[in-house]
C-alpha cells in the first residue's frame, strides 16, 4: 500500500473508546494518532500489539493493525511479528501490570535482543482493568484507593530496569505532555532497536495518589544544554547506562521527562540474523514463497542435497 | 538369523553416541534396516546410558524385543545391568581389565537394582565381581563371551596409530565398533563409510579406521561361531537413516516452516538443534529463522505472531513446555492462526522422568485450555509417519486456521530408523484460504465461511484480540455476535470432519478375521505390527488398529472394530498408566476397552513382551502392566 | 404476586452496585429472599451494566427469568437495552430528561443492537428517541412509565440536605433506591437497615434516607397498581446475604486456609479481596496470609510450597490463569501435595468473554496438566452448595493428599444470594494421615499406603521433587519404584471412589418418574429446580440430575438415569457450545446425551427459555440454543 | 529438633551425585555443607530448594530438607515456603537459566519483596542439563561448544540486576573458592532480607569459555580498605546501589569478588506483614490451630461476630 496522505484523525478508528473520561490514556492514543500522522505511517504496516489492561484496548483505537494479544505476552507476539516481517513498524502499548509483573521475563528478553520496536508503557501504579489493585510501579506504603491496606511490595524502577536490560533507548514522558510524548514516540521509532517509553498515565479511576496535579507539581524536561543520553562511541556505553540510572532515581519531589539513555551502537536482533542469514532482511520469513503450484520449492534432488548427512544410499 | 538384537551401554557422556551412529551408518550402507533406540538417564555425564537396536536385512525393522544377540559393554555398570537380557549363544562384548569390579561399589547403579543383583548373585551362588559373572554367563548360560582387554587395544592404538596417551580415552567407544564390525563381519567399505559420515575426514577418522583393524585382529582370535545376519534381500535406493526429531525437522524445513521458536527441553530440543543447523534451508534465498525463547510462553507466542504475517509458524516441546503454552493455544484457537506444535511425549507427570518415553500427554494435549476452540491432534508412529504428519499438520493448520498439536512419543523421537527416502515430489502444500489487497473493507473474521479469507500482516489492515470479536476483529460483548462467532469457529470441526477421511486416521494391519484386534497409537505401530506376525506363527489371528488422528477420530472404524470382533476381544495398548486412547475411544464411540496392555516405566515396549501379554490375555487376564527394559 | 423479578440498569462505575446492595439488604431484612446476579462489560466506566434480579416472599430464589416486572434505569441506554423485556403491566422507571435521547447517537450501545433497534423503531413506526419510546411503551405495551426529573429531584436533594450541586450526581443511582422501596412498598426500617450496611454512617447515609423520601413523595403521585410482593412466609432466622465469591472466601476461613496466593483476575478476584479484608480472620492468633503475586505461576507454586509446611493453602483463578497454573498443578499432582484451587468459570476460550459466565472449562480442569496424577473435581450449584464444597474441597486436599480443583462460575460468584446461615457446628475438619517426630527415617512418600503418613517442613527432614522419586522423595529412574510409585498414587483415585460416597456426588430434584430429565451442573441447579416446578404446573413430570463432583464422578447414579427413564428423555443442560459434562458422562458411562439446551452468550439460563426450550425438546427438538439476557 | 553437632560431612546426602567430573557445582555444595556446619543449621529447619537443571540436583544431595520444584520457579516455591513458616531457613540454587531466563519475573519480584532468604545462582553462562545451550548469562558472540553459532542475545548482568530489583545482600562468589564462597553464603544467611550470590561456576562440559582457567586469571576479592557496601542510614541507598552497579560491570578483564552491595535497612517482607498482622512471626499460617478435636475453631458466634457485614437477621 501507498502510504497516503493521512490526518490524525484518521488513525482514528470508530470503536467507541470506552477508557473512563479523564484517563490518561487518551493522551497517549492522540499523541499516537499525531506521531503516525507526521509519520506518515502506512496503516497496513503498522502493527500496534498490546496485552491485556485498560491499556491494552489500545490496540482497537488506532486505525492500523491492531493485536489485542494476552496478559503480559505483548512482547513475544511482537517479535513473532517483527522478526517474521522486519519491514513492519511495531508499536507495544502495554500496562504496567502487563510489562513488569506477569510479562517482567519477556520485557528483559527483549532488552537482551534490541529487537527494533517500540514499547510504550501505560504507568499508571495499578492493575486498572481488575479494579484497582497495586502494580509494579506503585512504591511501598502507597494506597490508593483500591487497597485495603498500605503496599507492601516495593516498586521496580522501569527506567533503570530497562536500561539494564539492555533496551537501547530508555525515555519517560507524560500522558498530558502530548507534545513531548508525540516526539518522544517519533524518536523511539527512528532509533533502531528497542525503545522503550514509560509513561506516566493517571489512572482517574484508582489511583487517587499519582493523579495530574500530582504529576504537573514535579514533572520536568530534560533539557539538551545540562542533559545529553546519546551514546557516541562504544567506550561511552557504561557510562552513559550509569548516568540515566542514576537520573532514574529521581522520582519522588521531581520527575525528570526526556530521553534517559540513548544507544545507536549495538546492533539489532535484526542485523544480528541478517550477519549469519545474509537474505533475512530481503526476504524475511513472512515473504519466503514456500510453493509452487502447491508443491513444495525443495524437490528430490534438492532435498538429497540439503539432507545428504542422513541419506545413505545402498 | 533373521535380525540382529544388541546392547551397546555406557555411561552417559562416553561415545556411546558415536558408537551407535557409525554402526547405524555402516549396516544402513551395506543395506541392512535398523532400528535404535537410545535410552538415558536425566544426567549429562556418568550414568548408565544404552543403545537397543535391532538390524534386519529381510525386512526394515520397526521393533525392539528382549533377549538380544549381543550386548557391548563399554563399563562393568553395562554388564550389571545388562546381562540377563543376552540370549543363550549370545555375545557378551566387555572390559576384562574390570574383572575386579564389583557391582555393590559402583556408586551409579540404583539402589533398587542392587537389590535385585543381590539376590541374584545370592541365589546363584557367585561372587559379586565381573570377572566372576562372566564366567557364569560363559559357562551357565552359554553366552560367548569377547573379553577384552581395553588398556591393551588402547595401547595398541597408541603404538600403531601414535595417538598419545591422554586421547586414547576418547577411543574407548570405538572398541565396540570395531568388535561388533568384525564379529558380525560387516564389510569393511560399509565400515568405512559409517566412520566417514561421523567423523568426516582428519585424525579421529584415521585412528579409527586403524583401530578398527587392531580390534579385528583380536577379536579374530575368538573362535566362536559369528552370527549371521545373511545377504540383505531389501530393495536398494536411498535411505534416510536418521531420529524422529530429525525428521520432524526435516518435514518441517521442506513442508514450508519459515519461523520456529522453541525453548530448550528434552526430548524436544534436538528438533529445534537441527533446524538450526539448517537455517539457511538449502537455498541463497530460503531460511528459517529459529527462535530460542526465553520460555515456552515466549515460544507459543511468538509462533503464533509470526504465523499471522504469513509465515508457516511452528514450535516444539514436551510435557512441561506445554504445560507453558496452554494459555497461548486458546488465543490461537479465538484468533483463527494456524499453529502447529510438535508435541514430544516424555514420562509424567511434572518433570517425571524427563529422558524417559510416554504417551501420557494425550488427552492434556486434546483438552488444553480453558474454553472451546477447534484443533486438530495428530500422533505418529514411525519416523515417516512423522515426516507425513508433520507435512499434513502444516497444511492442515492453514487450511482449517486452527492450531494442530502433533504428538510424537520420545521413543519415536529419540530412535534412529532407516526409511526409504520420502516422495518429496507428492509433498502438497496448501495454504488455506488466502487473500491480498482488499483495502479497508477487510474484515479478518468474515462470517462467509467457517474459514474467513485470511490476509497477512504487512499486507492488508486487520484486526486481532483474544477477546471475543465481530467480523473486523474488535471487541464484541453482544449476543448475537457470540452466537454467530462461536458457531463459526466451532463449525471448523464438522469441516475437518467432513476434510479428513476417515482412511487417514488410522490404520489397521494384520488378519481380516481377528481373534483379538491390539488398539494403539504412537511407537506401538512397529512393535504392534511385528507381534502379528508372531502370533500368526503361533497360529493367533490378530490384527492392529492404529490411531494417527485423535482429533478427528475415526470414529466409524473403531465402531465398526467394536462391533465385527465384539468388546471383549479389542485391547487397549498404550505407554500410559490409564490408558488415554481407551478414554478417547469411549468418549467418542461409548465402547469401553475393557482389556489393556498398559507400561509406563518410560521404556518403550518390546515385541516379547507384547507377544506374551497378548497371549495372557488371550487366557483370560484383562490387565497387563509391561515391566521390561533397564 | 409471587416473585418480583426487576432489572436495574446503568452505566458501569455510575453507583449500580450500591443501589442493588442496598435493595438487597432492605428485601433480605423485611424477610423476602433474593437472588441477583450482575452483568457487566469488560470495562471500568461508562458501559452498560445492569443487574437481574429475583425477590420472594415464599421460597428462597435461585432463578432469574424474562420477563421482568420493573426496569430501572439509570440512563437512556439501559431503556433501549431492556424495554423488551418489561412484562404487562410492569413497570419502567427512567429519566425523563433524556426524553429526546437517541438510540444510534449513544456511543456504547454496541453496533448489533443498534441494528436491532434499528429494525424494532422502524417496523413500530416510532421515531428513535427515548420520550417515543417511552409513550409507545405505555400505550402500545401496557407498561406503568415511572417517568421522573432524575435532575430535578437532585435540585430537591440539595435544597433539602444542602448537598453541593457537584456532589448530586453521586447520588443518581439512589433514585433507583428510593423509587423501587417506595413502589413495592418496601417497609422504612428495612429500607433504613440497607443503607445502613452501604453507607454505615455520616452523611452520605443521612443524605440517601433524605432522599428516599422525597423521592416517595413523587412515586406516590403516580396512580399506577403497586406490585405486591405480599408479606413473606419465610422461616426466620439469620440470613447470609453474599456473592458466591464472598461464601467462598467466608468457607476458606472458617475451613482453615492461611495462605491464600492469588493474582488479580475477574470473576476470581473478588474472593481474595474479601480475603484481605479479612486477613485476621476474626481472632488475636488467626490469621491469613493473602499473597498478591506476580502471576499465577507464581501463585499456585507459592500455595503448594505453603502447603508443605503444613498451612492449608489455596488459590482462586479464572480461565488464563488457570492455563498457567498447569505446570504446577502437576508438581503437586507427583508430589501430593493437598492444594485446592478454587476456578472461577468466565467466556473463553483465551480473553474470550472476561466478565461474562460460563460452564466451559470443566474438560480443561479435569485433564489439564501433562501426565498422570490423580485429582478431585468438584463444581457448585448455588451458594451454599459453593460454601460447603471448599470446606469438602480442603479436607479432600489433605485426606487424599492430592490437588482439588473447586469449579464455581461466574454466575454464582458474582450473583448476590440470600441463604440461611450455614450450621458451622457440622464443619469437619479433617487434615488426614499426619506424623511427626519419626526423625531420621522419615520417608514422605512410603509405599505403606496410597497416602503416606505427611509431616510437615519445619518438623522433620524430607525431600520432594517433581521428577519421579522413592519413597524418601529422591529421584529414581528404576522401572520397578516407577511402577510402584505410579500405582501408589494412582491408586488414589480408586480411594477416593471409596470414600466420596455416590450421595456426595450429585443430586436429584423432582419427579420420581419423569418424562425428561435435565442434566446439568453449577448454576444451573437453582433455574433448572424452578423449571420442574413451572412444568408440573404445565403437567409435564420432569427431574434434574446435578452433578456436583467430576472426578470422582456420578457414574452408578447417571447410569441408572439413563436405564430407568432411556437416552432419549436425557437432556444436557449447560453453560457453553459442547456439553462438556455431556462429554465427561459419555466417557464414564458410555451413555451418550441425545439432545441438548445449551448457552453460551455468556448470560445465564433463565427461567422462562428453559421451560420453552424443554417443551421444544419434548416435541422432537434435539438441540436449544439459548440467547436470551441483554 | 535440637540442633546436633553435625560436621560438613553430616550435611552431604548419600544420594549418588552424578554432575560431571570437574564440575563448579562440586565447590558449591562443599561450601554449602561447611557454611551449614559452622552455622548448626538444623536439617529439619533448613531447606534447601532448587530449580530444574544440573544445578537443580543439588536439593538432592544437601541433607537438610530438600525441594526440587520446576524450572524456573524455585522463588515462588521457596516464598510459599518461607511465608507459612518464616522461622525456616531457606536457600535456594538455582541456575541461570532457571533464575534469569524462563524464572526473570520471579527473580525482580523476590527483590521487591525482600523476603529473608538466601539466592545462589549457578552462573554457568550454559542451559547444562539440556546440553548447552546459549544461558542469560553468556555474552553476545560467544560461542560455548554446543552452540552452532555464536550467541545472539545479550547476556545480563546479574548483580546489576539483582540491585535494580531491590535485593538487599547481592554478592559474587566462585565455585572454586570454597572459602570464600562459604563465608559469603554465612554472611547472605545472617543477612536479613532476600540475598544474592552470583556463584561463578565452570561447566567443564560445555563451556570451554569460562573454565577455572580463565576465572583463575581474572578473579580478585573486594577488599575492606577500598571497598565499602554497607548501607548506614536511608540517605545511602542510592549511592550504595550506583557503586554497586557500576563496579558489576566489571566482567572482562578483572572480575570481582565479593559483596557489591548490603542494605540492612529495608524492612524484609515478613516485617511488613507483621505490622499489620502482629500475630504472624509467633503463630504464622503453618503453625495456626484450624481445628479442634476435628471441627473448626470458628464457632458459630463467632462466625456471626465475623461475618457480621454479611449476615440478616429477619
Ligand atoms: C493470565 C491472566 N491473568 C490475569 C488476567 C486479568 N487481568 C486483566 S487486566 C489485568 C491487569 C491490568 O493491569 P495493567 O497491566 O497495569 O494494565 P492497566 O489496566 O493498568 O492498563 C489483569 C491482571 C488476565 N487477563 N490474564
Ligand atoms: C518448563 C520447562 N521448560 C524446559 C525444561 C527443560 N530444562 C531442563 S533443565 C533446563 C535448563 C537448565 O539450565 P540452567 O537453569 O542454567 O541450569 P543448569 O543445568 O545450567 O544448572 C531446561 C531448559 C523444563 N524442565 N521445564
Ligand atoms: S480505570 Fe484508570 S486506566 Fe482504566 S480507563 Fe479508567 S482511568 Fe483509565
Ligand atoms: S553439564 Fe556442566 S553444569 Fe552440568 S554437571 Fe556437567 S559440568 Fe556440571
Ligand atoms: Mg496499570
Ligand atoms: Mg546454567
Amino acid at each position: 500500500m501507498e502510504p497516503k496522505q493521512l490526518t490524525a484523525a484518521d488513525y482514528r478508528t470508530d470503536v467507541w473508546n470506552d477508557w473512563c473520561p479523564g484517563c490518561g490514556n487518551f493522551g497517549i492514543v492522540a499523541a499516537m494518532y499525531q506521531a503516525l500522522a507526521e509519520m506518515k505511517a502506512d496503516p497496513a504496516e503498522t502493527v500496534v500489539i498490546s496485552g491485556i489492561g485498560c491499556s491494552g484496548k489500545t490496540a482497537h483505537f488506532v486505525n492500523t493493525t491492531g493485536v489485542h494479544t494476552l496478559h503480559g505476552r505483548s512482547l513475544p507476539f511482537a517479535q513473532g511479528i517483527k522478526l517474521s516481517n522486519p519491514a513492519l513498524n511495531v508499536l507495544i502499548n502495554a500496562g504496567d501490570g502487563d510489562l513488569l509483573g506477569i510479562g517482567l521475563g519477556h520485557f528483559v528478553a527483549l532488552g537482551r535482543r534490541n529487537v527494533d520496536l517500540v514499547v510504550m508503557m501505560h504507568d499508571n501504579t495499578v492493575y486498572a482493568l481488575t479494579k484497582g489493585q497495586a502494580a509494579p510501579t506503585l512504591h511501598r506504603g502507597e494506597k490508593p484507593k483500591a487497597l485495603n491496606e498500605p503496599n507492601i511490595q516495593d516498586s521496580v524502577n522501569p527506567i533503570a530496569l530497562a536500561v539494564t536490560s539492555g533496551y537501547t533507548f530508555v525515555a519517560r514522558s507524560y500522558s498530558s505532555r502530548i507534545n513531548h510524548l508525540k516526539e518522544t514516540i517519533k524518536q523511539a521509532v527512528r532509533h533502531k532497536g528497542s525503545a522503550f517509553i514509560d509513561i506516566l498515565q493517571p489512572c482517574v479511576t484508582f489511583d487517587d495518589i499519582h493523579t495530574y496535579d500530582y504529576y504537573n507539581k514535579r514533572v520536568y524536561e530534560l533539557k539538551a544544554d545540562d542533559w545529553n543520553p546519546i551514546v557516541k562511541d562504544e567506550n561511552e556505553i557504561q557510562q552513559k547506562m550509569m548516568q540515566a540510572i542514576a537520573k532514574s532515581f529521581e522520582v519522588d519531589d521531581r520527575i525528570p521527562l526526556g530521553v534517559f539513555y540513548e544507544n545507536p551502537l549495538t546492533p539489532t536482533f535484526e542485523e544480528r540474523l541478517s550477519e549469519k542469514l545474509p537474505s533475512y532482511l530481503g526476504t524475511p520469513p513472512s515473504r519466503e514463497k514456500i510453493e509452487k503450484n502447491g508443491k513444495t520449492i525443495v524437490d528430490g534432488d534438492k532435498f538429497v542435497e540439503i539432507f545428504s548427512q542422513f541419506i545413505v544410499e545402498y | 538369523m533373521e535380525e540382529l538384537r544388541y546392547i551397546l551401554g555406557g555411561p552417559q557422556g562416553g561415545g556411546l553416541e558415536t558408537t551407535s551412529e557409525v554402526l547405524s551408518w555402516s549396516f544402513a550402507k551395506s543395506g541392512y534396516g535398523i532400528l535404535s533406540d537410545r535410552e538415558y538417564f536425566s544426567n549429562i555425564k556418568g550414568r548408565h546410558s544404552y543403545v537397543h537396536a535391532t538390524v534386519s536385512g529381510t525386512a526394515i525393522p520397526f521393533h525392539l524385543s528382549y533377549p538380544v544377540n549381543l550386548v557391548g559393554a563399554m563399563d562393568a555398570e553395562t554388564v550389571f545391568t545388562h546381562f540377563q537380557e543376552i540370549d543363550k549363544g549370545g555375545y557378551l562384548i566387555y572390559n576384562k581389565d574390570e574383572d575386579n569390579a564389583k557391582f555393590d561399589s559402583i556408586p551409579s547403579i540404583e539402589t533398587e537394582l542392587k537389590m535385585r543383583l543381590n539376590e541374584f548373585f545370592k541365589a546363584n551362588g557367585i561372587g559379586r565381581t565381573l570377572g566372576e559373572l562372566a564366567v557364569y554367563l560363559a559357562e551357565k548360560r552359554q553366552i560367548n563371551v569377547v573379553a577384552l582387554g581395553y588398556s591393551s587395544l588402547l595401547r595398541e592404538l597408541q603404538q600403531e596409530a601414535s595417538v598419545i596417551a591422554a586421547q586414547a580415552s576418547r577411543y574407548v567407544s570405538s572398541i565396540l565398533i570395531g568388535s561388533i564390525a568384525s564379529l558380525v563381519g560387516l564389510d569393511s567399505s560399509s565400515l568405512a563409510f559409517g566412520l566417514e559420515r561421523r567423523f568426516r575426514s582428519g585424525e579421529m577418522l584415521e585412528h579409527n579406521k586403524i583401530f578398527s583393524k587392531i580390534i579385528a585382529r583380536h577379536i579374530q582370535t575368538f573362535s566362536y561361531k559369528r552370527p549371521n545376519l545373511g545377504k540383505s534381500s531389501l530393495n536398494r535406493g536411498k535411505m534416510v537413516v536418521a531420529s524422529g526429531n530429525d525428521f520432524v525437522a526435516m518435514a518441517k524445513l521442506v513442508g514450508g516452516v519459515r519461523f520456529q521458536s522453541y525453548y530448550p527441553i528434552t526430548p524436544a530440543a534436538d528438533e529445534s538443534f537441527t533446524l538450526e543447523k539448517y537455517e539457511k534451508v538449502g537455498g541463497d534465498h530460503d531460511l528459517i529463522v529459529v527462535f530460542q525463547t526465553e520460555d515456552e510462553i515466549a515460544a507459543v507466542t511468538s509462533a503464533i505472531g509470526a504465523s499471522l504475517t504469513g509465515a508457516r509458524s511452528a514450535s516444539a516441546t514436551s510435557g512441561p513446555g506445554f504445560d507453558l503454552m496452554t494459555e497461548g493455544l486458546g488465543w490461537a484457537g479465538i484468533n483463527e492462526a494456524p499453529i502447529l506444535v510438535t508435541y514430544y511425549q516424555r514420562g509424567g507427570p511434572s518433570t517425571g522422568q524427563p529422558t524417559r518415553g510416554s504417551q501420557s500427554d494425550l488427552l492434556s494435549s486434546v483438552f488444553a485450555s480453558h474454553g472451546e476452540f477447534p484443533r486438530i491432534v495428530l500422533s505418529s508412529g514411525d519416523h515417516s509417519e512423522a515426516f507425513w504428519d508433520t507435512i499434513d499438520a502444516l497444511n492442515f493448520a492453514e487450511m482449517f486456521q486452527t492450531p494442530v498439536i502433533h504428538l510424537v512419543d520420545k521413543f519415536l523421537a529419540n530412535s534412529i530408523a532407516s526409511t526409504p527416502m520420502p516422495d518429496v515430489s507428492k509433498i502438497q502444500v496448501q495454504r488455506g484460504s488466502l487473500v491480498k489487497k482488499v483495502g479497508d473493507e477487510y474484515h479478518r473474521f468474515d462470517f462467509s465461511s467457517s474459514v474467513s479469507p485470511r490476509a497477512f500482516i504487512g499486507d492488508e489492515r486487520m484486526w486481532y484480540t483474544g477477546d471475543e470479536h465481530n467480523e473486523i476483529g474488535h471487541i464484541d460483548e453482544d449476543s448475537e455476535n457470540r452466537i454467530k462467532m462461536m458457531t463459526k469457529r466451532m463449525d471448523k470441526m464438522n469441516l475437518i470432519e467432513k476434510n479428513i477421511p476417515e482412511e487417514r486416521r488410522y490404520a489397521l494391519y494384520g488378519d481380516k478375521d481377528p481373534e483379538i484386534v491390539l488398539l494403539g497409537w504412537g511407537f506401538i505401530k512397529g512393535v504392534a505390527i511385528k507381534a502379528l506376525e508372531q502370533l500368526r506363527n503361533e497360529g493367533i489371528k490378530a490384527s492392529y488398529f492404529h490411531i494417527r488422528t485423535f482429533v478427528p477420530f475415526p470414529n466409524e472404524s473403531v465402531v465398526s472394530i467394536f462391533r465385527n470382533v465384539g468388546p471383549e476381544r479389542v485391547v487397549d495398548v498404550e505407554c500410559n498408566y490409564e490408558g488415554q486412547a481407551g478414554v478417547l475411544v469411549r468418549l467418542n464411540t461409548g465402547y469401553q476397552l475393557k482389556k489393556r496392555i498398559v507400561k509406563f516405566t518410560g521404556r518403550p515396549i518390546y515385541l516379547n513382551e507384547l507377544v506374551e501379554a497378548t497371549k495372557r490375555i488371550l487366557s483370560g487376564s484383562s490387565q497387563e502392566v509391561l515391566s521390561l527394559g533397564a
